[in-house]
């Protein structure tokens, strides 16, 4: 595999590309197909997986662009994701609402979620803000309680699966495809919004604030706008997570999906959005990886219950080891491969390496 | 460098063992399991894995069932539906189980009924609520449960039976959890109490969890009650009661008797604390008991033998059902066991658990009321079994 | 003096928390002027340039750029109208390239919306382009271009102060305030830097208020020089005459003019 | 009455939890997402001690303190000391990631089951009447007067002793307090251990008075919005603050709806930061030097 080692550009133009060499392409290509002939091949448990990481990484790009590049912590991305799967619930259920109606309206619940709770965004700073976001989590799953309460839905609300004119969602793999084109599409919209002048406000905020304000950046607005974008995603990302779910219920969305979602972002490296993608891969099939190799090394039983316990704190483990050890992450490591790869046998930096 | 490089290279190993699947013996009775080990809620279910456990490494030190073993496939869920759904799958389509059991939160339920409908592969809820599936007329061909509790049939005993003792002019007040499922059933709770010309004096649903229960044990006190009714978690349950004392309240309670009812009794040592439930307390020391004691206590089980009958019927359940599947089993043949199963449990509840076509969740359900008799120093039974028909 | 006045400062006293540390401050910056601006630490320098841009608000007094008002302005408004800064640390974004940092400095020239810049649709990728060729200008006018795609965090010192320059100047300013510049710099970099400054003074011609501690730098480049003590001015002038002065050689040597004269 | 006595002993206990909270901001900035862990992990102590012991509460209160005050010495040295430096929200992050990994540990050490100290310590939780129509029981007595006795003692420490005035200098600026010869891994170190203690003994009282069992942890989160009402870097805030939530949280239970107190705390906050984003008493973000 080639990478780009210098910098060979005669155009500016050329220089915005996404994909720097001919080999890259190929990569790319290949990476495409095996992601197409991928449902042909999986069991449906894999598939599931395949399926649970598009969904997760949604909610992890959306975080990544409000924590990873704008510098906003929020603490509240399960009860957006859970804002966004009961308006779909309470839409499905009261009006028998189809998906075309439900998916923009949940994306407009988040953005008016993103906007109220933005707001003190504007005047507050990290850990204030947190908690403000804090709150709206418990907001949300009460008033997700209270409806599920009061319309008898006691196990939580069964949702159908969606139909897209005469296509009727609910093959795994027409599940796959459709989650696989959203997301190709969201990550190409993040990459693009992250090179351009947005993306540049952002991080210019998330470094220096004083500065970024100094050069003309309505910090305020761009701070807003961060949060209106995450929560509008985050909550698209909820509907589709109550549609592939087929249910919602309050007991779904607890503080530790808040938690997981930060642990992909901070795994895969924060300020990157192929680190998104990394650490929502590992983040999601982390458990099911460490319930692999228990079925492998044959545990015994008797065991398991130590492992399961151990497996849960591995994951808070992992999670400092990267902070402290690694902050780059995931895609750190994977930078530091391919340098090695592409120097060996030297050791020195290539030109220009971020 | 090469250090973290090898970092990498561990991670890159361990992804690829996801997709390996182990090979498992062709000779076994293939069960999955999905239970929420850690997580929320997880001291309700995680006793339910540890009879499993002891129970069939007892099952398989026979001999097995038919002359095969019994291969548990045990997941811990942490109570997140999307670790059941893919778990559910696993089992379904890699491990290709004859039927696969979940003891979770009640929001691990869907998914996993997703997939024991679509590959019509019957699913065992032991130790969780029963799904409003199971119950009669027209129960799910594929949904089954053995947990003691039921929603709406618990109620249909409790409400009746304080209106008997109740001496005098009854005040109920009522206590939920603030679950869907634990509101869902008080709610039911008050209802069948009006109709039934109770006073309801007060209800509240406490959110979990709570620093402090005395405001909403303020609250029931000062509505006037003098019995209460709570069917939630055994921790809100028992707080709420501990909280009334505190106040000085000196009305009755009556709760739901999860499994550390028969601990916290002791414990609590209160004579109008009562419990109600389907499964006999370790006080009524059957052979069973004794037996469930003894082999608790040479395993070394990680929670007290008391808290193991939950886990210990469904176990006795799940080996009938396969005693009565001929080799090689199918989970249609599996389906049809559990149709017409019938299995004595040996006084661990009031009489045996039946299942029909149209009932999955048993034909009689019997409720016992136990409390603790300060005079006699132990638990004693109030009411004895009393059969409520399910229909 | 008949040049034209670009900024003016009419009585500008800043308070914080309880302590005067700006008293009554009257000055002015004359169209492309490069005006020092120098006193002992703690004088109240660089709380001025922040009055200026922004950062501060005066307690007190007017700050007037041309005929606009620019008290109580917020630092965004500010750089809108034309002000520029530098700041004494650098201060340049960390995790980005310095091509990012100078491109940043461009924000308020351009216009792409953040749909538009999600989808990468034509106008974007113009403008994208279109700047870019600005800020190589920029580059190359710095003398930048080994470090265009280097990250900001492991830049020398020196060449991060440039950066923080660059960046500056790509907003294209009327007035520019540079803070210490020179501050953390060799002896080679301060000589690139007052070549910097000086094209900077006759090739593009930007009004620039220079804080600055090097008197030797001040000596040789400033047009007039403003000085500050402990929040008072004490002096304005031309270079030699300030220099010269022994309210000012007092306040830098702590010694009687007399005494030394 | 019951009433007033219900909202002191709420708030009670949310100044005893929000005063680690304030300790660790003030002194390091960082705001610990763990504390609920730290707090449940307190009455675990206590538990296991009372259980080796044997109905001896003074000593097993006393070992179980020292073990509490321990931890948080052994959560600084060990994984808050190399965040030294990293930005604010890595350090956040830290914290989260340790409460994941404490309950973990929980679980794996003491599972899942409802645990009652109280048993193996020997004691009896009875109410006594104190005025008419309120009671209140000994472990809410002994909350109180905990309360009380730390937030004085606290108080009298930061006034008078020295350390407690260099803490405080620590708080308002660590590097001219380093340059004056004062060790900051010293005393960022004594805010951790103190906040484990306090945080550690709210988890002991409240494990005596109602059980304990891993989700304790959640009441951790939901005295958040005290601190945030008094002020992140207040102590002095934490009271009134920790009335308000109390009384906010007791007068929905009493007169809207027992459910809704989940959010009542989060409604308050939420006017709070619309009105005074700082607090009550915290000091509006110092305008940065640049």
């Amino acid at each position: 595999m080639a990478f780009a080692s210098g910098y060979f550009k005669t155009t500016y133009k050329s220089d915005l590309a996404i994909v720097e060499t001919f080999s890259l392409w190929i990569c790319l290509i290949i990476l495409t197909l095996g992601l197409i002939f991928f449902p042909f091949f999986a069991s449906a448990f894999l598939m599931d997986l395949a399926n649970q990481v598009f969904l997760a990484l949604i909610g992890a790009i959306a975080l990544m662009l409000l924590t990873g590049y704008a510098g906003q912590f929020s603490l509240g991305h399960a009860g957006l994701i859970a804002a966004g799967a009961f308006t779909t619930a309470i839409l499905f259920k009261e009006l028998n609402a189809p998906i075309w109606v439900t998916l923009p309206t949940s994306g407009l619940t988040g953005a008016i979620l993103g906007i109220t709770f933005g707001l003190p965004s504007l005047r507050l700073k990290g850990l204030y803000l947190a908690l403000s976001t804090l709150a709206l989590h418990f907001i949300v799953i009460y008033i997700g309680a209270e409806y599920e309460t009061q319309r008898g839905f006691a196990t939580g609300v069964v949702i159908d699966s969606p139909s897209i004119g005469p296509f009727l969602i609910e093959d795994p793999r027409l599940w796959y495809f459709s989650l696989l084109i959203i997301d190709i599409l969201v990550v190409i919209f993040s990459i693009n919004l992250v090179r351009s002048r947005t993306g540049r406000a952002w991080m210019a905020i998330r470094d220096r604030d004083v500065a970024a304000e100094a050069l003309g950046i309505k910090v305020a607005s761009y701070k807003l706008s961060a949060f209106v974008l995450t929560s509008a995603l985050t909550s698209i990302a909820g509907c589709l997570f109550a549609y592939y779910r087929g249910f919602v219920s309050v007991e779904a969305f607890s503080l530790h999906m808040t938690i997981e979602y930060l642990a992909m972002i901070i795994i895969g490296g924060l300020g990157s959005i192929l680190g998104a993608i990394f650490g929502t891969i590992f983040v999601v099939l982390l458990p099911y990886i460490i319930d692999a190799l228990v079925d492998i090394l044959h545990v015994p039983t008797r065991l398991t219950t130590y492992m399961f316990a151990i497996k849960y704190s591995a994951f808070g483990l992992i999670m400092i080891i990267f902070l402290v050890f690694e902050p780059s992450g995931l895609v750190g490591i994977w930078h530091r491969i391919r340098d090695y790869f592409i120097l060996w046998p030297f050791k020195h930096k290539p030109l220009g390496e971020r | 460098m090469m250090k973290k490089s090898l970092f990498g290279i561990v991670a890159l190993a361990s992804f690829m063992a996801l997709f390996l699947t182990p090979a498992f013996a062709g000779d076994a009775y293939l069960v999955g399991f999905s239970v929420a080990v850690t997580g929320r809620g997880s001291g309700i279910y995680a006793p339910v894995k540890d009879a499993f456990d002891i129970y069939f490494k007892q099952v398989n030190a026979r001999g097995g069932i038919n002359g095969h073993p019994v291969k548990l496939i045990i997941k811990d869920n942490a109570a997140e539906p999307s670790k059941a759904a893919a778990h559910a799958k696993k089992f379904v389509t890699q491990d290709k189980v004859i039927l696969f059991m979940n003891a979770a939160l009640s929001s691990t339920y869907a998914p996993m009924v997703q997939v024991a409908k679509r590959y019509n592969v019957p699913l065992f809820f032991a130790g969780a609520v029963c799904p409003d599936a199971v119950y009669p007329p027209k129960a799910d061909p594929n949904l089954y449960c053995s947990t003691a509790f039921g929603a709406k049939y618990d109620s249909r005993f409790a409400i009746p039976f304080i209106k008997n003792q109740a001496k005098g002019p009854l005040k109920l007040g009522l206590a939920a959890m603030n679950i869907p499922v634990s509101r869902g059933e008080i709610d039911f709770a008050e209802e069948l109490a009006k109709g039934m010309g109770i006073e309801v004096a007060g209800k509240v649903a406490i959110p979990p969890p709570t620093p402090d229960y005395t405001p909403f044990a303020t609250k029931l006190k000062s509505a006037g009650a003098n019995w209460v009714y709570a069917w939630a978690p055994w921790g809100c349950e028992v707080k709420t009661f501990e909280a009334l004392r505190k106040l000085g309240w000196k009305g009755k309670y009556l709760a739901y008797a999860h499994i550390q009812a028969e601990d916290d009794l002791a414990r609590l040592k209160d004579d109008d604390f009562y419990v109600f439930g389907t499964n006999a307390f370790f006080a009524d020391d059957t052979e069973m008991h004794k037996k469930i004691r003894a082999i608790s206590v040479k395993e070394k089980t990680i929670y007290p033998y008391t808290q193991l009958t939950e886990g210990w019927i469904a176990a006795m359940v799940l080996e009938e059902i396969l005693k009565k599947t001929p080799w090689p089993p199918t989970p249609e043949k599996v389906r049809t066991a559990m149709n017409q199963i019938k299995v004595d449990l040996e006084g661990l509840k009031g009489g045996p658990l039946v299942w029909t076509k149209g009932n999955h969740f048993r034909t009689v359900n019997y409720y016992r009321v136990y409390k603790w008799d300060s005079k006699k120093n132990g638990i004693v039974i109030v009411k004895d079994w009393s059969p409520l028909k399910v229909e | 003096m008949d040049k034209a006045i670009d900024l003016t400062l009419d009585g500008i006293s800043l308070n914080i928390s309880g302590l005067e540390i700006l008293n009554f401050i009257s000055m002015r910056a004359y169209k492309g002027e490069l005006l020092a601006l120098i006193g002992p630490n703690g004088a109240g320098k660089t709380s001025l340039l922040n009055c200026i841009s922004g950062i501060y608000h005066a307690t007190r007094g007017q700050i007037r750029f041309k005929d606009r008002e620019l008290s109580g302005l917020k630092p965004h408004e500010i750089a809108q109208v034309g002000i520029a800064r530098t700041f004494q640390h650098a201060e340049l974004f960390r995790h980005m390239t310095v091509l990012d940092n100078l491109l940043v400095g461009r924000h308020i020239k351009m216009n792409a919306a953040l749909l538009s810049n999600g989808f990468f649709w034509g106008k974007t990728i113009e403008e994208e382009v279109a700047h870019r060729e600005l800020v190589e200008e920029i580059i190359d006018f710095l003398e930048l271009e080994k470090y265009r795609k280097s990250n900001a965090l492991g830049l020398p010192y020196g060449i991060q102060k440039i950066v923080g320059l660059g960046r500056a100047l790509a907003m294209e300013p009327q007035v520019l305030l540079l803070d210490e510049p020179s501050a953390g710099m060799n002896r080679q970099e301060k000589e690139d830097l007052a070549r910097f400054i000086l094209r900077i003074r006759y090739e593009i011609g930007i009004t620039m208020i220079w804080v600055e501690h090097d008197m030797q730098l001040v000596g040789d480049l400033a047009d007039r020089i403003v000085v500050l003590n402990f929040g008072n001015k004490i002096s304005e002038g031309k270079t030699d005459e300030v220099l010269n002065d022994p309210q000012v050689i007092e306040a830098y040597l702590g010694i009687k003019a007399s005494a030394k004269g | 009455m019951q009433i007033v006595v219900n909202v002191i002993v709420l708030a009670a206990l949310y100044c005893l939890i929000c005063c680690g909270y304030v300790l660790i901001y003030r002194a390091s900035r960082v705001l610990n997402l763990a504390h609920g862990e730290l707090m449940t992990i307190g009455g675990y102590f206590l538990f296991t001690v009372a259980i080796g012991l044997g109905n001896d509460p003074v000593q097993s209160f006393l070992l179980a303190f020292i073990f509490s005050l321990a931890l948080g010495f052994i959560v600084y040295f060990f994984l808050m000391r190399f965040m030294a430096g990293e930005s604010a929200l890595a350090s956040v992050l830290v914290t989260v990631a340790l409460g994941i990994l404490l309950r973990g540990l929980i679980t794996l050490i003491w599972t899942s089951q409802y645990r009652h100290p109280l048993q193996h310590l020997g004691m009896e939780n009875s109410s006594h009447q104190i005025v008419e129509g309120a009671v209140i029981s000994t472990f809410g007595i002994a909350m109180v007067i905990s309360t009380v006795l730390l937030y004085l003692v606290l108080f009298l420490c930061f006034k008078f002793t020295r350390w407690g005035l260099r803490m405080r200098a620590v708080g308002e600026n660590p590097i001219l307090a380093s340059q004056r010869g004062i060790s900051l891994h010293m005393y960022y170190a004594l805010s951790w251990g103190i906040a484990a203690f306090s945080v550690g003994l709210a988890g002991m009282i409240q494990a005596c008075d109602s059980g304990l069992d891993p989700d304790m942890f959640v009441i951790g989160l939901k005295a958040f919005p005290v601190v945030l009402v008094g002020g992140l870097d207040s102590l002095g805030g934490v009271i009134p603050a920790a009335f308000i939530v109390a009384l906010a949280e007791i007068l929905t239970i009493h007169y809207i709806s027992p459910q809704a107190s989940e959010v009542a705390p989060f409604v308050v906050l939420i006017s709070m930061l619309l009105i005074r984003p700082w607090g009550l008493f915290g000091t509006k973000e110092e305008l940065e030097r640049v």
